[in-house]
Parts: structure tokens; C-alpha cells; sequence
């Protein structure tokens, strides 16, 4: 197949497909075509630099590229809707952040943080979102389930990888918290599955 | 399509309205207005934010923590939420029970020491305070990032393209077909006797093949059932070929007379054919 | 609103609208933008225009425009719809077999090989697979049908001829195989076949 065709077919898929597409989806899609990743990355630079200044661009997710609107026009564009998107609350945002910034993470360090306790309500939103995950277990008396982000949040927000959060100041050493340790190398593997 | 002009939602949202007043601001003072109390407590999302409302207004850094004042000012929140009987006043007690004691041992006179590590008793509270700014940082950084459905959109087109989908055919795999063979001999429990020899079945093709052959044509010259190219092996699996259809009762062979050419043909219908 | 910016805006909407747009909705929805007829044709040829090469095209249907994919690359998108093949069933797969290995066989010998009746649409559907056809009729009271492999059976396995067909694997059980009753037939076939 031509160069030219593969990158429309590449642009035509991704404005067809449900989801963002990763790089090694698109591989295995075009396998037929015999693409090298190289090409593809060059098709997809290529199709970034496009869309730059249209209504649309590409951008590259966690969870893979998709078409989305520029977010200048976001006001403009949610005309469209009736209902207004959703504006989380204070509590909501602070325990999204503490997840995200510092996963893994229990729900003990989250209300000790905050001072207050974490209504059950929030977190069942954030998994019912797909935000968040239980991903291991903390090896202290009541085993406290450990909470991490996923790629949707990612994708939510337009980040492909959690090192695009704009940063906050680093927590202080505690004094006494020595001696835990995280179990299941679950935590450790979805923390690295977003890098 | 809804053409109703939404307001900028980012600033001065009224925090809630006290007889048709907006409230704006948290209280610069600590007079409140009873009933806007609860509102503003509700615009606080935990004693933490409180504490660090209170250390702010005073123009404070969180590592000078002011502890004398900023207790006095705490407790006073936390006794209005206890006339109120709010049910947040929970989470605030625990914080005002820490800053008592906070305060108790600042108070107290300390023991010479040459430890110089000894820590200051607001330590802690001042380390918890930091991270907990951090953390609102972090919050108002998710709630600034550009999010799905309400700053960005999904683009979408659309395609004819599935009426390019073709129905796939099945696929077989040649392991998968001889097992299936041993599978329905093994039915039939004739498991003892079929070692299949491979020139078994270039015979049982050629019988296919002369029967298609006859399908075509109603007789064929026994010489045209040789290949010559085929080399001995080839004349023999005609040969076998030929005697087992005879065998089977498919085709006849005949010769008119001694000597002249000798035919293969389909065997004459000798029962009436029945209706399928 | 710039006109820049008001072309993003009309190009991000038609991506993100379900359904198409006409003019005369476009026109309502920048009612508060004041954008005239014209300078909205205008917007809307030049994206067209934009689009022309591209692998999504502005398109006008009935109802209004849209951006749809290129006609050329159906073939290739349609991928994302394409299913898994689907399988054939044991019985069709036993009777293939018998076929292949016991040729020429009616289907009276297959149903008594193994022990059920064969469908006709199992018939049908490896007939109009192109795998087997009928090459004569058994001369006995009804003239069954005698089925045979083809040359197309032997090239989807990749045979030159059936004696490339993989030995028989060794039956699983080996065990009370006496008094059974077999047809002439196949204990004729049967019988040779150890020859």
C-alpha cells in the first residue's frame, strides 16, 4: 500500500474506532501491510502536526491516539448537550488527587491526610468511573486494599502517562514509618502499566 | 441542540445564598452569619482545610504554625458546628483535641536537654498541613486539566465501511480433520483395523476421480485410465483403482470381444431409481 | 469570534455531533457567535476542500453534513468489524473426514460409520464449500449419492493428493470391538484398508 493511503486509512481508523488506538494496535490492524513501527510513528507525527491548528487534533492518550476537540472550544462544543458535565466536589477532587499523586495508596493514608474519613460514596464513583482500582493489598494488620489510577483516568484528563500531572511538592520524610512493606507485585505492576 | 449561554463557572461562585444574599467569600472575621455557618463549614472539605483557611488568613507560613491563636479561632468553629449538632462535627473534634494537646506541651516548660533533635511538638500537625496543601494543589490541577466531555470532545466519524465486512468461512486445519476421522471410527468401535496406508488413498482418489470422469462421460476406454507420465506407481494405482470400483460395485468393465478395447463405464441402473 | 476560530468551532462540532448537521442548525447553534449564511457556506466549503485528500471527507447528506471515511478505504476499515472465523461443527468435521479418507462414500456409509444421520445442510455447506462433490451414484436400490473430495479441498490443505493426508492418529481407546454388525459396505472398505 501506498504511503499516502496507509495514513489515510491510519486517520479514517482512528476517527472510526470506539476507542484510542495504541501504537501496537495499529501494528497488528495494518500486519497485512506488512508496516514497520517506524512508518507508523512517522504517519502518526505526521498526522499530529496535520491537525495542529484544526477543531480536532490527535492526541496521544494512555490508553492509546484518538481525535478530540481543541479545549479552547470546549464551552462552544458542550452547547450541544443539555446537561451540564459533571463538577466534582472538593472531597472528590482531594481524594482523586491523593490517589493519583501518591498510589499506591489506602484509604487509612487518604483519611489521615485529609481528616476526614472517606465517604464510601467517593470511592465507589471513582471505580464505578473507572478511574481508580483496588491493585494490592498493604501488609499491616487488616491487609488495607491499595488504590491506584487506571488508564481511563489517564485518558479522562488527556495525559498518556502520570508523570504529565503537573507536579506537586513532594511529601516530607515521616519520621517513623519504617518497616512496611507493600505486598502483591500487582502494585507495583499497574503503577508501571501507565509509565 | 441547547443554545442556552452557559456561565463561566470557574470563579466567585456564590458558596450559597443567606436570605437572598449570595455568600461569597469565607469570612474575613470570624462573625458568620447563623445560618451561612453551615454553608461555609460545607465549603470547607475537612478540618485540614480549615486549619490551613485559619493559618492563612493570618498571613502565616504552615512551618510557623501560629498554634495559640489559630487554637482559639478552631475552637470557635467547633463549638458553633456543636450547637448546630452538625453530624461533620466529628472529624473536627479529633482536630481540635489535637491542637489542645499541641498547645498543652508547648506550654509546658521543657526539660533542659542536649538533644537538640528533640521535636517540636507541632511537627507533625505542620508535616500533615504541608502534605495536605500539596494535595489541594494536586486537586485544583485535576480540576484545571482539560477533561472529557467538558473541555474536550471525542471526535467521531462516520463510516459505510461495514458493509465491507466479509463473511469469514470457517477454518479447518489438517491435524483437525484427522482426528475428526479417528474420532468417528472410534464411534463406530472399529478401532482395530484401520491402519490407513497412504497408497490406499491415492487409490481411493483415483476411484474418485474415474467416477467423476464417468459422471462426464458415459464410458471410458481402459487405456485412457493410464498415464503413461505417471511412471509404474501411477499405472498401479489406476490398476487398484479400477478393481476396487469393480469391487464396490460402481462401475462395470466391459469388452465386447476378445481382443478389442475394454471399457469403463457406470454401472447400468439395475433398480428402478427412486424418488430421492 | 474570529473566523479562525469559528471554523475549528463548525469543524470540532460535526466531529462530535451523532448526527449530521444542516445548515440551518449550524446557523442556530452560533446564534449568539452572529455568523451569516454565507460566511457559514463559506466555512463549510473550505473544509470541505481542507478534506478533500484527507482520509475522512466532509460530506453532504440529506440530512445535513458529516465527516465520513473515504469510500476507497472501506476494505481496510471494515477490518474493526471483521470477526473471528467462525468453527465448524464435530459432525462436520467427522463426515468431511470420512469423505476424505473413505472416498467415494455415500452418505448411508458415513451415517452408519458413525452411528447418526448427516444433515443435508452438512452436505450443503461442505458442497458449497467446494470441498466435496458428488462423482457417481451407488448402483443399489435408492442410487446414493457418492461423495469425493475436489482439487479445491486438496489446495486449502495444501495436498498434492490425498495420500499426503496425515496418517490416522492411534484411537484413543482400544476395546470391546466384537459382534459389532457393519454394513457390507464398509466392512468391504474396511477390510481393505489394512490390506
Amino acid at each position: 500500500m501506498q504511503n499516502q493511503q496507509l495514513k489515510q486509512a491510519v486517520e479514517a481508523l482512528l476517527f472510526v474506532a470506539e476507542q484510542p488506538l495504541s501504537e501496537a494496535q495499529l501494528l497488528e490492524y495494518f500486519s497485512n501491510e506488512s508496516i514497520s513501527r517506524k512508518q507508523l510513528k512517522n504517519i502518526l507525527t505526521e498526522l499530529q502536526k496535520d491537525y495542529q491548528e484544526r477543531g480536532v487534533q490527535l492526541t496521544r492518550v494512555a490508553s492509546g491516539y484518538r481525535f478530540q476537540t481543541r479545549a479552547e472550544l470546549g464551552g462552544i462544543i458542550s452547547r450541544l448537550w443539555q446537561e451540564k458535565p459533571p463538577r466534582y466536589s472538593q472531597a472528590m477532587l482531594e481524594t482523586l488527587a491523593l490517589i493519583a499523586y501518591r498510589q499506591p495508596i489506602t484509604r487509612g493514608d487518604i483519611e489521615d491526610i485529609r481528616g476526614v474519613s472517606v465517604s464510601s460514596q467517593i470511592m465507589k464513583t471513582l471505580q464505578e468511573r473507572g478511574w481508580v482500582k483496588v491493585v494490592g493489598h498493604r501488609e499491616v494488620p487488616g491487609r488495607p486494599q491499595l488504590y491506584a489510577t487506571t488508564a481511563e483516568f489517564l485518558d479522562y484528563f488527556s495525559l498518556s502517562d502520570l508523570s504529565e500531572l503537573p507536579a506537586i511538592p513532594e511529601p516530607a520524610e515521616k519520621a517513623s514509618n519504617t518497616g512496611q512493606t507493600i505486598t502483591a507485585e500487582t502494585a507495583t505492576n499497574e503503577s508501571h502499566a501507565h509509565e | 441542540m441547547s443554545t442556552a449561554e452557559q456561565a463561566p463557572q470557574q470563579h466567585s461562585l456564590p458558596l450559597g445564598f443567606v436570605r437572598g444574599e449570595p455568600v461569597i467569600d469565607k469570612p474575613e472575621d470570624l462573625y458568620i452569619p447563623p445560618d451561612a455557618l453551615e454553608l461555609i463549614l460545607e465549603s470547607f472539605s475537612g478540618p485540614m482545610d480549615l486549619l490551613l483557611y485559619l493559618i492563612r488568613r493570618q498571613k502565616m507560613e504552615i512551618v510557623d504554625l501560629p498554634i495559640l491563636p489559630i487554637t482559639k479561632q478552631y475552637m470557635e468553629y467547633v463549638d458553633m458546628m456543636k450547637d448546630l449538632k452538625l453530624e461533620l462535627a466529628a472529624d473536627y473534634l479529633v482536630m481540635a483535641a489535637m491542637l489542645a494537646e499541641i498547645k498543652s506541651r508547648m506550654l509546658l516548660p521543657r526539660p533542659p536537654t542536649d538533644d537538640d533533635e528533640e521535636e517540636d511538638p507541632r511537627a507533625e500537625l505542620v508535616r500533615r498541613l504541608q502534605e495536605y496543601e500539596a494535595i489541594r494543589q494536586g486537586a485544583q490541577h485535576l480540576d484545571e486539566l482539560p477533561q472529557t466531555g467538558r473541555d474536550n470532545f471525542i471526535g467521531h466519524a462516520q463510516t459505510d465501511a461495514q458493509q465491507w465486512v466479509e463473511q469469514q468461512l470457517p477454518e479447518v486445519a489438517l491435524a483437525d480433520l484427522a482426528l475428526a476421522f479417528s474420532q468417528a471410527l472410534a464411534q463406530a468401535k472399529l478401532q482395530n483395523h484401520h491402519q490407513v496406508q497412504r497408497e490406499k488413498l491415492s487409490t481411493r482418489e483415483r476411484m474418485s476421480r474415474i467416477l467423476d470422469l464417468l459422471q462426464h462421460q458415459q464410458r471410458l476406454r481402459f487405456a485412457d485410465l493410464f498415464d503413461p507420465s505417471e511412471g509404474r506407481p501411477g499405472v498401479v494405482v489406476s490398476f487398484l483403482a479400477i478393481l476396487e470400483l469393480v469391487k464396490e460395485a460402481l462401475v462395470e468393465v466391459v469388452q465386447v470381444d476378445a481382443f478389442s478395447e475394454i471399457h469403463v463405464m457406470q454401472r447400468e441402473p439395475i433398480y428402478a431409481e427412486s424418488t430421492t
